[in-house]
């Protein structure tokens, strides 16, 4: 009988004291965050009226609550670095970088959005800003996360002869666990030693299931990725600076050792699983307890400490974000609906033939190309 | 006695009904029991029959699909939940390659009387990936029977048949119907899976479809009696055994068909039907079997392309004048 | 110039060309490096190119096609190899809701040039699990393409245009084809996707076919000629696009058809043959088109049941005497 | 940040020293299960020359070297306990009490075989000796081991209002670990608290992958266990009496408590992974050492010592299972073939209609029944 070997080694804690990066970076950057994290919840007010007035139809899952972790994350990445995540997509979408109107336009169904009205809320695209999707089924983000640093990694190394320098962060809610698919591609990931950093959103619920509800060893699922020989750590989501400190040397690490790394990101969504969603499944003191915790106060109250916004600055900022979105909502509005004539039958094949008609590039990659390039 | 109930509470009391009456019977699927069913259709099941009989999964549909079959190996008659029939490509296996074979691979020793049920076809704007037509792809397998009710009497009836069923039961539902409101008889009662409808009578063309888009077919019926076509619209209500003799008795009458059926052309149900009219009624036939079906496009969100891409009245009622423009 | 070669070698040739070709190009799947391909496929491919392009996976389906279908958003072109489709079901998912939706979801942003590719259909006595003719299942499917050669120089030429293809390619090869040796042209050519080919000229039935069961045609026709009956034998070659005009051209000249299709009948991609021959050829057609299937039960293991559940030369030349029986 | 709960609890150790159990067992028990193990091995010798000769066809995985496992684990079974298995399933066929005339006139694709022909060597089984089927499909069998717990959980508790005492085994090859079902079923087992356990054979190779190249964390496979709150342990599986030794108490501990509990059972499987494998994957020198630690030697030699068994009687038993073996072929081959008129439309639906005629009982369950009872 063999002795086990043990998963200590997997542990990866943080190394360094909270705000020890962060407070090197200056107040711009910093600003810049909570100016992010400012766009993404008006922007999904803003979404949840749209959807109340029927301007939004299908399923929409909003962001709100959750904003830290997409901004800090992405923070620590390059531009060339690949991101895909699932349904509840527009933080990661606004985060990367993408303009407020053509993610508006895209629930609106609108020629105008990310995805010229075809793909909807759950499925915003980006190839600008190298977003790989929003994907609505539960877990099938996971596998194409291992195949973006999978395919990184070749370009890197097969075609370009060099060294694999990117690193892919591939994000899931806490119900992905419980997807087969989501543990074969841990298991590639890590025999494989893909660049890939799996960020769980786990914000304790999927839909009306508490996590412990629906997955074994809900307390530290760190212990899944062990499993994988994947190193594995906690980060508290709900705070911004922290997870920029945490995840920046994490992202280092991957990118220089090219293995993955897996993070129980602890987060919360402030509002329902999706517009439909009536939360009777947990206590209003629950929701009460987060919503204190709130990461943009969080962020807000930091800066002003610092000295870096004061009361009438953050109320500006407020009043321009409200102005930014509001401009969103009427450009996506004017943007005209895609014609069945027009784009029914386009985009189905590369090839034209028969009655597809090939494909076209959205207007955003038209007016966003030449003003970034694909390598940031 | 009939009284006036929506198709989610049609199917609800079909599940409790059969439930109180077998003990073998227990549901399972996200969100059945403590959220009442992400559409509320088992609204109150897990209060009655408490939490060993009405069970919540976690996102694993392979995982509880299979295990629902090995229970079922058992003798025991569980209905799986999908909260949408979407979400069955994840467990494509056990609910191909295990419950339809179980019987044949076992020489007659395990059946699989199992209930598989849940939303199919487009809801309103889900998107590609959550709007799949699963009669579409799953139709071609021996094994499991197929059912696709349009009207909620029909739901009840045919989910009691389902659920008392030997073999696999495919249950199809839609999540555009769950709302619909009609009359339900409140005594017990069954109906056959097998044996279709004819929901119009008419004389100049035989409609023929199954699950939502009936309605679809119901409407332009209306509209084209109006231009004096006359419709016989035929209810399949299962597509798996498929009761091609109303529907051949039917053409033999009319001399026209329109098959309308909402998965993609492409080796589809509305194909296999098409197909067999033509042999069965090479003779009566004044003119080809027209066919309606979603485009064969993937699912678009925007509203103005998802009408479009969908089968709906005014596609029915050109394919009709152009089936039977030479009569 | 030509030369006689397996059927296995002119999918190793194509994949070998097209890798030297291409950097973007690589092979990953189960036992494809160290093990040369459970079929031997990939003779020698890892040691010409080595580990990075010539992918050892784990018995991880949904896992490694997903995984390919990542990497082809970035552009690379992917080739997975399923050891068998019968295996494929565990990864429905990612091949059916990712690589075939991504253009259209992505609003044209990101493709998938993809080929995956294995053995479909029945090998020899592989039972239920392992014999699954996906064409029944899958070919419903918008935004793939899906291929189906019978012959060497047909699986050589097409795999060389699937992986130059920008859309994604279901390539499906037989387990039976892969020792079947034929005259492969030396040099660089490409079969486009798409195509049809009259393999025998006829004049008095026209007889589709796609896959392993072209060589039951041929067999067959053989047989009826000698009995008078001259059968024009059409290698499908594609299942999407399908070459409806190369059939319906030889219909309108026959008179007769039979679609000969080993996947089970209901709604499968020979259903779909027949309808759309019947309805281009509605006043060409002397007779229903006939059509020949597996039988509609689960693949049994036993020798004496596969062999007659299986299309076979005897059941075509039933059905083409039966289609024909009025001439 | 919430600190890991840690996975210490979740191991499950072998408590007592070998032959704790088997020694007071008395050596009929232990003689029959050297009938058993050396019953398997003639059976699959005969099975590899049947397959040669072409009497067999299809895909055909011999149980050589493994015989301990099945042996030994489902001695620790009560006969009422399920068991479902993957498709190299001989050897816990009749391990498990099939006649090897059903078996082996199975693969012959004959009306006398244990599915009447329909499912061959993949797919065997037996509704009287509770044997689930031989499952094709890499991982399949996984989920419907948690479904076998959970049914005779729901039977025994609901239905028969009772307390649930059956336990299922569910069999696995190593290569299935990579399959997202069986990980969806180990969380299903966790968090529904199924009675099963699940049988790693885990004989270091998937065809010729040997598990280190398909399997992250390969020399400590219990860590995927304890990823969802399973007790998990190692066992020699090449030592009929170590095998039974663990398992009882293990079968006994899940049947006392419910809670399910995962076995990394190393093993080594003599021959190729299928009659068509030429093993140069591996060393002739790996398969010598093992073929050195021989399971039925092993017995044997531990019989001999204890006078349990002679060499003449050993001879005897040899050679008693030579005939019976060879009878069964025998019986085999005089079994007609199903016959399409008879058999092709039969046993798809319960229900006859259409084509379809219903379903019948082969010939194994006719003749059995009556002689062993459901419950055993
Ligand atoms: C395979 C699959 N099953 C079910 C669903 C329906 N569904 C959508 S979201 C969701 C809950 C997911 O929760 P989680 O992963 O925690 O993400 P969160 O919503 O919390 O962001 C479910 C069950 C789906 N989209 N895909
Ligand atoms: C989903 C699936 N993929 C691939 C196969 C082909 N296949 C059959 S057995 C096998 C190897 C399995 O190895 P392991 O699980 O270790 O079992 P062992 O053969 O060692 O008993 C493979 C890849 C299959 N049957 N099912
Ligand atoms: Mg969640
Ligand atoms: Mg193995």
């Amino acid at each position: 009988m063999q002795t086990a070997i043990g998963t200590d080694h997997l542990d990866f804690s943080v190394p360094e004291p909270r705000n020890a990066l962060t407070s090197k970076l200056g107040s711009d950057t910093t600003t810049s965050w909570l100016r992010d994290m400012m766009l993404i919840r008006e922007f999904e007010v803003r979404t949840m009226q749209a959807y109340q007035d029927r301007k939004i139809g299908g399923f929409c899952h909003v962001y709100i609550g959750q904003e830290a972790v997409a901004v800090g994350t992405i923070a620590a990445l390059e531009k060339k670095d690949p991101l895909v995540t699932a349904y509840r997509d527009h933080g990661h979408a606004l985060a990367r970088g993408m303009d407020p109107k053509y993610c508006m336009a895209e629930m609106y169904g609108r020629i105008g959005g990310c995805a010229k009205g075809k793909g909807g809320s759950m499925h915003m695209f980006d190839r600008i800003n190298n977003l790989y999707g929003g994907h609505g089924i539960v877990g099938a983000q996971t596998p194409l996360g291992a195949g973006l640093a999978f395919g990184t990694k070749y370009i890197d190394e097969v075609i370009e002869k060099g060294r694999s320098n990117r690193v892919t962060l591939c994000f899931l809610g806490d119900g992905a666990l419980n997807q087969g698919a989501f543990h074969e591609a841990l298991n590639l990931a890590g025999l494989l030693e893909l660049p890939v950093i799996y960020i769980v959103e786990n914000n304790g619920y999927s839909m009306g299931t508490a996590i412990h509800r629906g997955t074994t060893m809900a307390d530290s699922i760190c212990e899944k990725a062990r499993g994988y020989g994947i190193r594995a750590c906690e980060i508290d989501g709900m705070d911004v600076l922290n997870v920029y400190d945490a995840m920046k040397p994490l992202v280092d690490e991957v990118r220089e050792t090219g293995r993955p790394a897996f993070v129980d990101m602890r987060t919360y969504r402030f509002k329902g699983h999706s517009m439909s969603d009536p939360r009777k499944y947990r206590p209003r003191e629950e929701e009460e307890v987060y919503e204190s915790g709130d990461p943009i106060a969080k962020l807000r109250d930091t800066l002003m400490s610092q000295g870096a916004i004061d009361d009438a600055g953050f109320k500006a900022l407020g009043k321009e974000i409200r102005l930014e979105v509001r401009d969103a909502m009427k450009w996506a509005e004017a943007s005209p609906a895609p014609t069945p004539e027009e784009e029914l039958y386009r985009d189905v094949y590369v090839e034209a033939w028969g009655p597809y008609t090939g494909t076209t590039e959205p207007q955003m990659i038209k007016e966003c190309e030449g003003t970034h390039g694909q390598d940031g | 006695m009939t009284r006036t109930i929506e198709y989610r509470d049609a199917l609800n009391e079909a599940m409790s009904e059969e439930m109180r009456r077998d003990e073998r019977v227990f549901l399972l699927g996200e969100e059945v029991a403590e959220y009442d069913g992400a559409y509320k259709v088992s609204r109150g099941m897990l209060q009655e029959f408490g939490p060993k009989r009405v069970v919540d999964t976690p996102i694993s549909e392979s995982g509880f699909s299979g295990m629902a079959i090995g229970a079922a190996m058992l003798g025991l008659r569980p209905i799986v939940e999908f909260m949408s029939w979407s979400f069955s490509l994840v467990a494509a296996d056990p609910i191909l390659n295990n419950a339809p074979k179980m019987l044949y691979m076992s020489g007659g020793q395990f059946g699989c009387p199992i209930v598989i049920r849940g939303n199919d076809g487009a809801g309103g704007q889900l998107g590609s990936t959550h709007s799949w037509c699963v009669e579409g792809l799953y139709a071609n397998v021996p094994g499991m029977k197929m059912v696709i009710p349009a009207f909620p009497a029909d739901a009840k009836g045919l989910l009691k048949s389902a659920i008392r069923d030997d073999d696999p039961v495919f249950f199809l539902e839609s999540e555009r119907l769950l709302a619909y409101k009609d009359e339900v008889p409140e005594e017990e009662y069954l109906i056959p899976i097998g044996k279709a409808l004819v929901r119009r009578p008419g004389t100049d063309c035989t409609l023929v479809s199954f699950g939502r888009p009936v309605h679809f077919c119901l409407e332009a019926a209306e509209e084209l009696a109006r231009e004096g076509i006359s419709c016989e619209v035929i209810d399949g209500r299962t597509i798996r055994p498929l009761d091609i003799d109303t529907i051949v008795q039917s053409v033999k009458k009319t001399n026209y068909c329109v098959v309308v059926d909402q998965s993609w052309p492409f080796a589809s149900p509305g194909a296999e039907i098409a197909a067999q009219v033509h042999a069965a009624c090479f003779d009566d036939l004044d003119n080809a079997v027209g066919r309606v079906h979603s485009a064969d496009v993937p699912t678009p969100y925007a509203s103005e392309l998802e009408q479009e891409y969908l089968p709906n009245a005014r596609r029915i009622c050109e394919a009709v004048r152009a089936t039977t423009y030479n009569a």
